[in-house]
């Protein structure tokens, strides 16, 4: 096939005893859009690295543009053969500005005036990828909510200088973007396309990979097992082929709940606006709106206990599992009962055999997947770190359980579970407030609110909660 | 007449109880120098560590403030000859003393360190003319007081066969530092029958002794106090026979002294030296008497001490 | 048997050990085997004063990048110089002596950690100030003056079971007891959260600000045992006792295994990092070896020891 | 206020509140010779302070440097008089070894800490060697540059915005600037972009010799003799500086002009306090405490960031 961008054949890859990739053929044609769909630890990750010079692959051979590569194949040449990665764990350097990243990808962004170039380039990427985005190219990365930086990588990844721009993966790109800036981000790969680019899409949230893909690859431990057009995919058979059952449930009616059943949480933002957030026992509260419009911070406040009225233990589920979720150097086993310690206590030591099974049980509930809980928690992949975290928070004597966008790269089956779990839990008294970026999982909530400038501007109802209801509110102006 | 001269202390370290003993010294002999009204200020500044740079900025300072005469116990014989000869281009007496400068400008007044690690040799020598093995405490390496002390003793050794240094280490001149790397080479050391040391660590290197289990052999003292009074219960329960030589840290208000004289328009050679403080067998207890209990042997000067040493007698 | 090996081989704490046995045995090969056990011994008492400051530093560095106390050394001063002045040669002050130098020492944790948290600074800039006051108190408290020890608190310093320093099985009951808060308890784990990612740690509903609160003042307050302790050895006070524990308390630490990145530490590196560093100047000084090839070597030692231990994984 | 350009102001700030104060407590500084003789030693600590600072852009921490600065010193007073050509050689080593440095700590991934611990005791050790007690004498044309008179503008001033200048642009301003404060910032990205992080750990360890080396040269010219032990506290004093001016351990968020401002900070409060008289007890404590008022100032400053 000519018109092949990329080709891998059989490429293997393992970490230890976990063979990650156990002889994937993939290839890519020229002005394609791929999308690559697998539950978590899949292994696309894995091979994404492999296909951007990252990792070494323990077998196979990789072709670009039909010539066979021979020699070694490391980050420097994928750059140079015009290959482009944005990776699930962002690679932006928090201490630089948005247009000095830029000038890291780009080699020939030098000497006098490379600045303006830099600015000149991003701006113009941003403007036409995510209009109305508000990012400036001086604004350094780590001033900005982990969604802008989501979109300033993203759009570093299609700018072009000198060399080609061949194939763009995007390994969950969404994950942290918000509905609009979402839809902003699948119409402009349509457009990429048609120009010759190449995708690699990689998504939990099969409608985007849907509409979006031109071919559906679907990956299982480690191993290619369906690929086909992407129209002749529904949703059903997609989930099917990736091993999941699909219960498409939405859930019929919101609790109705008693009047004496207690408030449990009770906080007005202090960013502004009058009105105030009440959660009551069992509630499964949802806040919406656009990304970064004061949702985390409302969290965070209600954790510190800081003006909020809160009766109960909290336990918090990043969503930003880098920065505030795992603890690198720990076990996956220590990852999760850090929130429980001292509940292990016995005669004011830790009991680790407690403590042991413990861990051994919600790595069962959550389905983690690793060999051992005592391997450490890098070893897994993104999305099995994040179950870690829910197991933390779930397993620990935690009254209201707070959530920052948890579910961030967790595959669809999961996710069935979890929402099944949290239902379960909220029934028997636990109270959740949930911030998501996903709309179509305020459907799994009693109740939203949606906020906009760090106000809460509307109070959804259940029947209330759809996309086109939600956004409405988020773009409305506050009525005082 | 030197009623309205202002005279500096640059002093670069305050971390032993030699500087603490200086500057006490200097403290109880010019407060009543300024309130007689000899000098109009006298004025002590000391830095954290023994720092040349440090020191050099602390002098400029001392410059712009307008003193008449600066004394210096210097941290470095030549790496403050820059500063020193700014202070003299700006019309200041600089006198240097303990630690001396060698910037021509500048008056000295200097201990033969040489000198006084020799006498500890031709003392030893006279002592125990069967000879025998020598440990040496040095001080703290790179710094000119211990190259001249050593070099004192190991030239004089060489002239004595009889006697041989089996091991040296070095004792930053702390007690604990010396007690440290004795212990540490004792076990590896034939009888070692005395140690040559540098002041400040004979205790230190006695407890070594002690803790190995090995005789105590002769050690050369220093000038504190606890060195002197382990020396006199020695010599009362097993008349334990050794000598301790040092300088005095008084030797600052010598200084002063001298700086006060040539402010004063009197004659001064650019070269004076000081004796060190020795204490023997029979002067002991008369030392100990004096010496303020956790103190330092010391001597200080009068104006009349200090014209005596002008004067060469 | 190989199994045990490639698990002895992976732990941080073998190089240090066998880095000690390695300079101990040449030394003795040099010299021809005598005074053996006798340089174990001395070894053994003098490193139980770097090892007691070690674990304090231990537990600062674990807190996560850049915190490192540095006023180690004149806390030291500060309470040795307190406990002999209080102390004063009289037997029945040892107890009020030592209780007014551990509250000074527990008092400059305090402190520490208030310039720390309340002024922001960065900790080694803050204990690096605070070391100077701590001196200029000692300076201006003891005046310079040693006063002796009395005879008990000497004896005790002193003081051997069959020939191993008493000091040493009090520092090995310390540094067990240690072991097992950082493995068992909650303040133990939450300093190894804390190091690897303080946000992260707060979220996991760890307490933040205690953890390191408690861990300057542990610091301090082991300075206030070394302090103590050393100035029985020795035979009393001086300004200057401190110092040389500075760079010794980083250095046994981290060769001992401890990340200097936070979030692990190593209780056993730190035993065999600061018998490794007395042998060493030990084996210099019996070689006879001059000041600057002594430190040349010693430079050097430090440098193979931790490329042999290797580094942090790659991450 | 943009808080941002507040904090990055504030170590200027400082200076300026120290150096009113010095005016106020002793106005005889208040001139072109003042000035000249209260600066002076600053010099040869802002270079040492920019060396460590590209040591710290890449997330490591030099404790050597210090004596490298002495080791500089004593070879510039012996080997470098008696022999130039063998001097610059030796200096070329000294930063070549620096850059060895750099590989064997990225390469083992090895804490930087103890390495360099371990380096200054050799640095010490060689220094020693050159020169066992304090001497040699400084070439001529070091010391007429260290003392050269430039009309109006005292030449510490001078040589301290030409350095903060110089390393701002290539640091800041340029494209490889943006590399090397990319790789302190998050080496990761920067090796998946293809660069090597090899070669930018050893060209900053020896920017860092180099720098190291400047510093040296420039002390020796002021002090006119070599001296093994001449700047043992510059390690912590570069350190000082460095977080005085702004930088931070880590993440690669540096800046030169704080750092050399940073430096000028440190050295004319010591001057401040000689000046205010303190007894000889305090002395010492009171450097602490002006330490800890300098950066009390930044923590105003970030408490309200904290606030926004
Ligand atoms: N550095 C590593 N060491 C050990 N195992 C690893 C490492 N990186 C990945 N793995 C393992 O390789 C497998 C594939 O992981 P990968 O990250 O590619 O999954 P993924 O398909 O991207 O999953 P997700 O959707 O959760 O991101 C997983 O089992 C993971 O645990
Ligand atoms: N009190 C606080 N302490 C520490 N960090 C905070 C605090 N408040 C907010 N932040 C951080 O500031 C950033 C912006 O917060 P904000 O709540 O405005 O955005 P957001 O709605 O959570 O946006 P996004 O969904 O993109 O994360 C977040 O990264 C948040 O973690
Ligand atoms: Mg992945
Ligand atoms: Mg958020």
């Amino acid at each position: 096939m000519s018109s092949d961008s990329i080709r891998l054949d059989g490429v293997e890859k393992s970490f230890g005893a976990v063979r990650a990739l156990a002889g994937v053929d993939l290839h890519v044609a020229a002005g394609e859009c791929l999308g690559l769909v697998g539950h978590n630890g899949a292994g696309k990750s894995t091979l994404m690295h492999v296909l951007s010079g990252n990792l070494t692959p323990s077998a196979g051979e990789l072709s670009v543009g039909g010539a066979k590569i021979t020699g070694n194949w490391t980050a420097a040449a994928a750059q140079a053969s015009g290959i482009r990665c944005v990776f699930q764990e962002l690679s932006l350097c928090p201490n630089l500005s948005v247009a000095e990243n830029v000038r890291i990808v780009h080699r020939s962004l030098k000497g006098l005036g490379w600045k303006k170039r830099a600015s000149d380039l991003i701006r113009a990427k941003l403007d036409e990828i995510f209009p109305g985005h508000g990012i400036s190219p001086e604004d350094e990365i780590a001033d900005l909510a982990i969604g802008k930086r989501q979109m300033a990588e993203i759009a570093r990844a299609f700018t072009v200088t000198d060399g080609p721009l061949r194939l763009v993966i995007l390994d969950e790109p969404t994950s942290s973007l918000d509905a609009v800036t979402a839809e902003q981000l699948l119409a402009y790969v349509k457009t990429e396309t048609a120009r010759g680019t190449s995708v690699i899409l990689i998504s939990h949230l099969l409608g985007e990979i849907l509409s979006t893909s031109d071919r559906i690859v679907v990956m299982k431990d480690g191993k290619t097992v369906a690929e086909r057009k992407a129209r002749d995919f529904s949703r059903n058979s997609l989930v099917a082929a990736m091993g999941s059952e699909a219960h498409e449930r939405r859930q019929a009616t919101a609790k109705i709940l008693g009047t004496d059943v207690p408030v449990l949480v009770k906080a007005r933002p202090k960013t502004g606006g009058s009105t105030a957030l009440e959660a009551r026992k069992g509630e499964v509260i949802g806040l919406t709106g656009l990304a970064g419009h004061g949702q985390t911070r409302m969290l965070l406040q209600i954790y510190s206990r800081d003006h909020a009225d809160v009766k109960g233990a909290i336990s918090f589920i990043a969503g930003d599992r880098q920065s505030d979720g795992i603890f690198n150097l720990w076990s996956i086993g220590r990852n999760i009962t850090i929130r429980s310690l001292k509940a292990l206590r016995k005669g004011g030591l830790i009991d680790l055999a407690a403590e042991e099974k413990l861990a051994e049980d919600w790595k069962t509930r959550m389905a983690i997947r690793t060999p051992d809980v005592n391997n450490n928690i890098l070893t897994l992949s993104g999305g099995n770190q994040q179950k870690a975290l829910f197991a933390r928070a779930l397993g620990s004597d935690a009254a209201i359980i707070l959530m920052d966008d948890p579910m961030r790269g967790v595959d669809i089956g999961t996710k069935q579970e979890v929402y099944a779990m949290i239902r379960a839990q909220a029934d028997e008294g636990r109270t959740f407030i949930w911030y998501t970026t996903e709309i179509d999982e305020l459907s799994h909530c009693d109740r939203a609110y949606v906020f906009r400038n760090g106000e809460i501007t509307a109070s959804l109802g259940h029947d209330d909660l759809t996309e086109e209801k939600v956004l409405q509110a988020s773009f409305a102006e506050t009525a005082a | 007449d030197t009623k309205d001269k202002k005279i500096a202390l640059s002093n670069n370290y305050a971390g032993n109880s030699w500087r603490q003993a200086m500057l006490k010294s200097w403290d109880k002999v010019t407060k009543p120098a300024v309130e007689a009204g000899i000098v109009a200020a006298a004025d002590p500044f000391t830095t954290s560590e023994n720092q040349v740079t440090e020191q050099a900025a602390q002098i400029q300072n001392l410059i712009l403030q307008g003193y008449n005469a600066i004394v210096i116990n210097a941290a470095s014989p030549d790496a403050l000859n820059g500063v020193v000869k700014q202070a003299c281009d700006a019309g200041i007496v600089v006198v240097s003393f303990d630690g001396i400068v060698t910037e021509p400008c500048a008056w000295r007044i200097a201990v033969d360190f040489k000198a006084m690690g020799a006498s500890e040799v031709e003392y030893l020598a006279k002592k125990m003319p069967e000879g025998g093995n020598l440990l040496e405490i040095r001080g703290l390496a790179g710094v000119f007081v211990d190259d001249e002390i050593s070099k004192g003793i190991n030239e004089t050794v060489a002239k004595y066969p009889q006697f041989k240094i089996v091991g040296s280490v070095h004792g930053d001149w702390a007690q604990e530092v010396a007690q440290k790397a004795v212990a540490g080479i004792l076990p590896s050391l034939p009888e070692v029958k005395a140690v040559v040391t540098q002041g400040g660590d004979g205790y230190g290197a006695a407890q070594a002794f002690a803790a190995a289990g090995r005789p105590t052999p002769l050690i050369i003292m220093g000038n504190r106090q606890d060195e002197l009074q382990w020396w006199k219960e020695q010599k009362d329960a097993n008349k334990y026979e050794t000598m301790s030589v040092s300088i005095a840290p008084g030797v600052s208000t010598l200084a002063f002294w001298v700086a006060q004289m040539i402010l004063d328009g009197k004659e001064v050679p650019k070269d004076l030296t000081v004796p060190f403080l020795r204490i023997d067998q029979d002067n002991l207890e008369a030392s100990l008497a004096t010496t303020e209990k956790g103190g330092v042997a010391n001597v200080e000067y009068t104006a009349e001490d200090a014209a005596k040493v002008v004067a060469g007698k | 048997m190989n199994q045990s090996f490639a698990y002895l081989k992976k732990q941080p704490w073998v190089w240090s050990f066998a880095a000690a046995l390695a300079v101990w045995l040449i030394t003795i090969a040099y010299t021809e085997g005598q005074g053996a056990t006798a340089i174990l011994t001395a070894a053994l008492s003098f490193a139980t004063f770097t090892i007691i400051v070690g674990l304090g530093q231990m537990m600062v560095i674990t807190t996560g990048p850049g915190n490192v106390d540095l006023s180690i050394p004149a806390t030291i001063t500060l309470s040795g110089v307190v406990a002999m002045k209080v102390m004063d040669e009289q037997t029945a002050m040892i107890i009020p002596g030592i209780v007014a130098a551990l509250g000074a020492a527990t008092l400059v944790g305090i402190f520490n950690y208030g310039l720390i948290r309340l002024l922001r600074i960065p900790p080694i800039i803050a204990t690096l100030s605070s070391s100077f006051l701590i001196l200029s108190t000692a300076i201006s408290y003891g005046r310079g003056i040693r006063i002796k020890p009395p005879l008990p608190l000497s004896d005790f310093a002193t003081a051997r079971i069959f020939g191993v320093p008493l000091s040493a099985i009090l520092v090995l009951v310390i540094s067990i007891g240690l072991a097992v808060v950082l493995k068992r308890t909650v303040y133990g784990r939450s300093v190894l959260a804390v190091g690897q990612n303080m946000r992260a740690a707060w979220l996991a509903g760890m307490n933040v600000d205690r953890t390191r609160f408690a861990t300057y003042v542990l610091s301090a307050f082991f300075s206030g045992i070394c302090g103590i302790v050393l100035s029985g050895f020795s035979g009393g006070a001086a300004l200057n006792m401190g110092e040389e524990f500075l760079l010794a308390s980083i250095a046994t630490v981290v060769i001992g295994g401890t990340s200097v990145a936070g979030g692990r530490a190593n209780v056993p590196g730190i035993w065999g990092a600061a018998l490794f560093m007395y042998l060493l100047v030990t084996m210099l000084n019996t070689f006879g070896a001059s000041a600057g090839v002594r430190l040349i070597l010693t430079g050097l030692m430090i440098i193979g020891v931790i490329v042999a231990a290797g580094g942090e994984e790659q991450r | 206020m943009n808080r941002r350009l507040l904090r990055q102001a504030l170590p200027f700030i400082s200076l300026a509140v120290v150096l009113i104060a010095t005016f106020i407590v002793q106005p005889r500084t208040m001139s072109y010779f003042g000035l000249n003789l209260m600066l002076q030693y600053a010099v040869p600590i802002a270079l040492a302070t920019i060396a460590q600072m590209f040591i710290i852009t890449v997330n490591d921490l030099d404790l050597s440097i210090g004596p490298f600065v002495g080791l500089v010193s004593c070879i510039g007073a012996t080997l470098l008089l008696d022999n130039p050509a063998l001097g610059i050689g030796a200096l070329a080593v000294l930063i070549a070894a620096y850059g060895a440095v750099g590989a064997l700590v990225h390469l083992r991934n090895l804490p930087s800490i103890v390495v360099t611990l371990g380096l200054s005791f050799v640095w010490l050790g060689i220094a020693v060697l050159i020169l066992p007690s304090p001497g040699g004498k400084a070439p001529v044309w070091l010391k007429a540059i260290m003392s050269v008179q430039i009309p109006v503008v005292p030449f510490p001033i001078v040589a301290a915005v030409v350095i903060g200048v110089v390393v701002h642009l290539a640091l800041m301003m340029s494209s490889y600037g943006v590399i090397a404060r990319g790789a302190g910032g998050n080496p990761k990205a920067l090796t998946r972009a293809g660069w090597s992080m090899l070669r930018t750990k050893i060209i900053m360890y020896m920017l860092a010799g180099f720098f190291g080396v400047l510093s040296g040269l420039s002390l020796l010219g002021l002090t006119t003799a070599g001296d093994a032990h001449v700047a043992d506290r510059y390690t912590l004093y570069s350190i000082a500086g460095v977080i005085l001016g702004g930088g931070e351990f880590i993440g690669g968020r540096v800046s030169p002009m704080g750092a050399v401002v940073g430096a000028l900070t440190l050295a004319l409060a010591g001057s401040f306090l000689i000046f205010l008289k303190i007894s000889p007890d305090w002395q010492i404590g009171a450097q602490g405490a002006i330490l800890i008022i300098v950066l009390a100032l930044r923590a105003l400053v970030t408490y309200g960031e904290q606030k926004r």
